[in-house]
């Protein structure tokens, strides 16, 4: 205790602050997950199969899935969040604080999550996919028994991926009242040159970054069967 | 059996085009398999007979022709009728497309899934289609941990899973070993006679062919250069290619050299001479060399010899030394072709040193 | 809110004003006020969230920062009160007087926008540069003199204090002197307390709707106490001085 | 031009900004693209060859490039910028300015990078390494000719994404005085209420972004021989 | 041929752990190939064969046993002096594992970069490979485009690449026809004769077996239960599971079966007995039937034949129905055993319906 309140002068008195900027970066990454989770893997799965040589090959939803995924991946994030402001307020009844911020995170990360899944399902054996067709598999079944089982591996490493970032997103819904680790990190340790809260959070995030990454290579690990 | 056309191919033609090049694959084919044939395709490698059946269940559109398949034009399908036509088509992949997410009974069972059968009927069913193949025991594993003749039994035993009218077989047996692809063509005989199944059979093993095949097409750079029935093709092949399929595969081409090798040592002079017998069917029921004996006084000693039974029908095809006083030798000679064998008189020419 | 009788205000504050607003959220929830603090980093964001209603009265801006913002979005936000003078210095490591700033010198400045401006014209009147006065919100692009050659670099506000060791010099808005502690013996340049630089006294402010709200004025009474003043000299050690 | 006038009244007048902004974007990104790209390459080639079963197997580095690469994506690239400020200053002599803001550019994205290779070229079949391995294939040519050759599709998606990720990136450069597109649609157009001038700065990021997209899909397709 | 033992595997096991479940691939297994031996290994489908092969260039490392190639303990070497070892054992896989990303040409040509020839020099030889095993048309074709023999004959090319002195050869020809079978094994052969190339070849063709081989080991379970050189396995196989293989190869079996179905009609009585002929060399010089109506007046009808020539020694088998009196058959008989034929009278029960 004495070497933490040594090493860490203002971080020790500001444990409500820890515990909350936790809690918050917490939930929104969570939420966020779900959220674009969903929308990433639909999105990401539509591309690959409406691709050219895709089981639904279809050009004109591959281009306009393909167009709005570069489109959201060109805005900034500061913008974003001033930009979809309108949005916000019509989903979570208003655009500052901790849920609000989960709209522009979501936005700004299920492209990007989109892009990964495509990423990771170009990966699978195209002899795998005629093997299903062969027995009638339509494209439901094909999706979600083949693609994303096959997949699976690589989804998860993507995810782990994705979620990270998403951690380092987070610090920017400070900019709109967000709170969490990386708004603590910045604007009360970096903005206050109190470095010892900036580390403090950091090694909070660190903790979270590693707990993720573990995860994730168990489990992709687990049901990785091709070797 | 019927005489009911199940596949009726007709005008295929199918083409590659990669980057500038195209190839054509397939030319021209039209083949008929009536439902209950097990009807082998053979030809050399590329020749395109996995792109050709390919084509029967739409996973290859062809260029140009009509596929019609149970009496539906499977080009014209809409995506939800052919799914269920495709049910009734069973396929076995030259390279397996196993899942390599899933365990060997999941991989099984893939095809039973969304079915009307209950978790217990399905895993009744995979335990009983993985005992059929003999590898009740890998259940659990996954594909990467069996060897590449295990993988391929898994192929199969999915491939039938869904109780398929049509079986179409790329290539089912070339990673066994002569006892399991014999249990293996055991079983996919036994599907035919009990349940009517009918059977397109990719091989390059012509001993499989002859095993369960009654109809055969012979394939070469995209076309069906020789098909007919099995005796037929096996005993009087028409194309230089078809012969030599059925000769490297009785080794009869092989033999021949290496009796051509060791001529000298036959001492062959008027008194002696090197022929090739082939004959079909009945005329082995006559015991012909020692017929050629009792008659002329004739003897015969064989070099090589195969003698085989195809669909109830012998097929022989002999190479022997003939002794016997020359004119007795030409006697004898015209017994056999009166008999209905073909005989071809060999010269050992100096053997040539391949 | 837990109070049944008073809803509770939002206040919407720059993170680093915290320190000073706690205290007063403590002071105000024993007259029956609450107030909730809504901390914002991006200076777009709390007015936005005013004419929304998402916080009720704010307190991050100055006058000028108020009047630009209500040109550009066509709002009614009003000033309730006043808050704090916070001049900005000219602060160097590496010089002891403006005089001593050479040719082709780097001067960094704040990137956002009004302390940007503010920035520039506090360098203009230093004798520095000059700029397009016409100009509401100048940047470096409107430097119409600049004798000396300066570089003029815009950097995130916090970066300010520590771009000392690699530029000659650097504008520093108070609050980033006072937290990264900047000894005074290091600004070379202040901004004067005079008529130009009214513009710039923080203040609190609201939808214009609710300029006579009883509650905010309670709020602004409590912020232009005697305790505040005591904190915002132990926080500003004299950079930024009470306005009110 | 009287429609460009009309729609963006501020922005037609900040002609040389713009021209200047693009270059600091296409500076920035390409110069830390190719270093980012460099050591996020050896990395997290390091990180495949390394790890258990990997061609050269190696608990200890393998855990160290693995936590390092955990360890730098955890920290706010806000953080970083002002963290690697020493180091900054030691590589290109000052920690302000466009040059000055590819070193944490680097350092934020070379992890993530690496991550992305390293997800890609764990899809490269064992059973062709094994084969380069049979003919006495040492671990640089398995790496050059194996496993950068046959992973080359899937590294150049990674790669697209990780370029649109980094000039994403590069909009917080201007907290550091680099400039950019990023920063003159936040700190010039979003800051000044000048609508026109970010939605101008944004158009040009998504005329990059569609660009990289395009041409990064297009080699794909040409390098990919699976299908 | 010298006596020279190029591999030398000693108590080799190989156990795989995987999820708690553990298997041993291979157990015990010791096998001494000498130089220029072209090596058969042959068994059922998951004996162990690959696994195996594959200790022998260090892929896969044993978890007991010592393994030396060209006196070099294989086990033990540094990473440097193994890649020199492994330039000299060319492999073919049995999934073939070409490289998707290369052209045909690229592929064979990719053990020889970073080697000493030059650029124009690799293009000559890659282009002898793809001539040699008929690709020569492919070169610029990615391995996506080629079919399933295509893609093994452009593994075998790349296996040859380095000049090995040792082949180890997985499955080479199960995906091709017979006759690019027969060419690329004339191939070996010839690569055995001219360069003295020691192949390993694991196949489940027994005719390969027959036509190249000079040796045979036969896996089952992990296990080695029998070898010896052909001929031997051929004529006198000792384990069940050997004389199953080759029954099944010669279709001996199958055949037999089918006289038994046909047993009835041949009226046996007896006048009448069906047996079966066995012998090895040169007994088959002796012209057998004719040797036995001479004399013992008894005629021989061959339902099935199958007299061919290992390694320059004749190997027959026949079934015959014998005519004749009771006791001049007894006669015959006791002639042909006294001849060194192996014969064994065929009793036909009751035809199960397999
Ligand atoms: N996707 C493709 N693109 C270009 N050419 C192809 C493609 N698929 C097959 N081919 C070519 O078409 C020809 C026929 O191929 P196919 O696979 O049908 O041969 P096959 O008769 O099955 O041969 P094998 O017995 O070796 O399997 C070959 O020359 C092959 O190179
Ligand atoms: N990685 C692995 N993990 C677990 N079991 C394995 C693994 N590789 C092989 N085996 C098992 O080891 C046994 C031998 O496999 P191997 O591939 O050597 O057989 P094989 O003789 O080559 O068979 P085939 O003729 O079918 O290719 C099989 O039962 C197989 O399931
Ligand atoms: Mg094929
Ligand atoms: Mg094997």
């Amino acid at each position: 205790m004495n070497f933490i309140a040594k090493y860490f002068p203002n971080a020790v008195t500001m444990k409500d602050e820890f515990v909350q900027a936790t809690g918050e970066t917490l939930y929104m990454t969570f939420i966020t997950a779900v959220v674009a989770g969903i929308i990433g893997m639909a999105i990401g799965v539509g591309l690959i199969v409406t691709q050219p040589g895709g089981i639904l090959e279809n050009r004109v939803v591959y281009n306009i899935l393909d167009k709005i995924v570069n489109l959201c991946r060109s805005i900034p994030f500061v913008i974003l969040l001033a930009v979809i402001a309108p949005l916000t307020r019509l989903i979570v009844g208003t655009a500052i604080g901790t849920t609000a911020a989960i709209v522009p995170l979501v936005i700004g990360s299920a492209p990007f999550y989109a892009r990964q899944i495509q990423n990771a399902l170009s990966e699978v054996d195209r002899g795998v996919i005629e093997a299903a067709e062969s027995v009638g598999s339509g494209p439901i079944a094909i999706i979600f028994r083949v693609y994303l089982r096959e997949g699976l591996p690589d989804i998860i490493r993507s995810s782990v991926l994705t979620l990270i970032s998403l951690i380092d997103l987070t610090a920017m819904a400070g900019a709109i009242g967000g709170g969490g680790l990386g708004n603590l990190a910045i604007n009360v340790g970096y903005s206050r040159f109190e470095n010892d809260v900036t580390i403090a959070a950091m090694l909070i995030i660190l903790v979270l970054v590693f707990a993720i990454q573990l995860i994730g290579d168990l489990w992709a690990r687990k049901v990785d069967h091709t070797a | 059996m019927t005489n009911e056309a199940i596949i009726q191919l007709k005008d295929i033609d199918v083409t590659f085009h990669n980057k500038g090049q195209t190839v054509t694959a397939v030319k021209n084919v039209s083949l008929t398999v009536e439902r209950g044939d097990i009807y082998g395709v053979v030809g050399y490698s590329g020749a395109g007979k996995s792109t050709l059946v390919r084509v029967i269940n739409r996973l290859q559109r062809p260029t140009a022709g009509t596929v019609e398949v149970n009496g539906q034009d499977i080009l014209g399908l809409k995506p939800k009728e052919l799914r269920v036509a495709r049910t009734k088509i069973g396929m076995i992949f030259q390279h397996f497309n196993l899942m390599a997410s899933r365990t060997i009974a999941d991989n099984v069972g893939y095809p039973l899934k969304g079915g009307d059968l209950s978790h217990e009927e399905r895993q009744e069913k995979v335990a009983h289609l993985l005992d059929l193949v003999g590898l009740t025991e890998k259940a659990a594993d996954y594909p990467a941990q069996l060897s590449g003749g295990q993988k391929q039994r898994v192929a199969i035993a999915r491939a039938l899973a869904n109780d398929p009218e049509i079986l179409i077989s790329d290539e089912a047996t070339s990673a066994l070993d002569p006892k399991t692809t014999s249990s293996i063509l055991e079983l996919l005989k036994r599907l035919n006679r009990e349940l009517g199944l009918t059977v397109v059979l990719i091989t390059h093993e012509m001993e499989a062919v002859k095993e369960i095949c009654n109809k055969v097409a012979v394939m070469d750079a995209g076309e069906i250069i020789e098909r007919g029935d099995l005796v037929t093709i096996f005993s009087r092949p028409e194309k230089p290619l078809t012969q030599d399929f059925i000769n490297t595969a009785t080794q009869v081409d092989q033999a021949r050299e290496k009796i051509f090798k060791q001529a000298r040592t036959l001492g062959l002079d008027d008194h002696h001479r090197l022929v090739q017998l082939q004959y079909v069917g009945a005329s082995t029921d006559a015991p012909l060399i020692t017929e050629l004996y009792k008659r002329y006084g004739v003897v015969s000693n064989i070099l090589y010899g195969n003698v085989e039974i195809l669909q109830d029908t012998p097929l022989g095809n002999l190479i022997v030394v003939m002794t016997g006083e020359p004119d007795k030798l030409s006697a004898a000679w015209q017994y056999c072709q009166d008999a209905g064998i073909s005989v071809t008189q060999l010269q050992p020419t100096d053997p040539e040193v391949a | 809110g837990k109070s049944s009788s008073s809803k509770t205000v939002k206040v919407g504050i720059m993170g680093s004003d915290e320190k000073i607003w706690k205290p007063i959220q403590k002071r105000l929830k024993k007259q029956g006020v609450n107030i909730k603090l809504v901390t914002f980093t991006d200076y777009n964001q709390p007015n936005a969230a005013l004419t929304n209603h998402e916080v009720d009265i704010n307190s991050f801006q100055h006058t000028y920062f108020m009047q630009q913002w209500n040109k550009a979005h066509k709002t009614n936000i009003v000033s309730i009160g006043k808050t704090m003078r916070a001049p900005l210095r000219l602060y160097s490591k590496k010089v002891k007087s403006v005089a001593d700033i050479k040719k082709g010198d780097q001067i960094t400045i704040p990137n956002d926008s009004t302390n940007e401006g503010r920035a520039l014209h506090l360098l203009q009147s230093a004798g520095l540069i000059k700029i397009n006065n016409k100009l509401a919100l100048p940047t470096p692009k409107n430097i119409t003199q600049n004798k000396l050659n300066l570089k003029i670099t815009p950097v995130d506000a916090a970066q300010t204090p520590r771009s000392l060791s690699d530029a000659a010099g650097a504008v520093i808005n108070n609050e980033f002197a006072a937290e990264a502690k900047l000894p005074n013996s290091e600004t070379i340049y202040k901004e004067k307390l005079n008529k130009a630089s009214i513009p710039y006294i923080n203040i609190i402010a609201t939808n214009k709707a609710d300029k006579n709200n009883k509650t905010y004025k309670k709020i602004v009474k409590a912020y232009q106490s005697e305790q505040t003043k005591k904190l915002i000299k132990k926080y500003y050690n004299g950079l930024s001085v009470p306005a009110w």
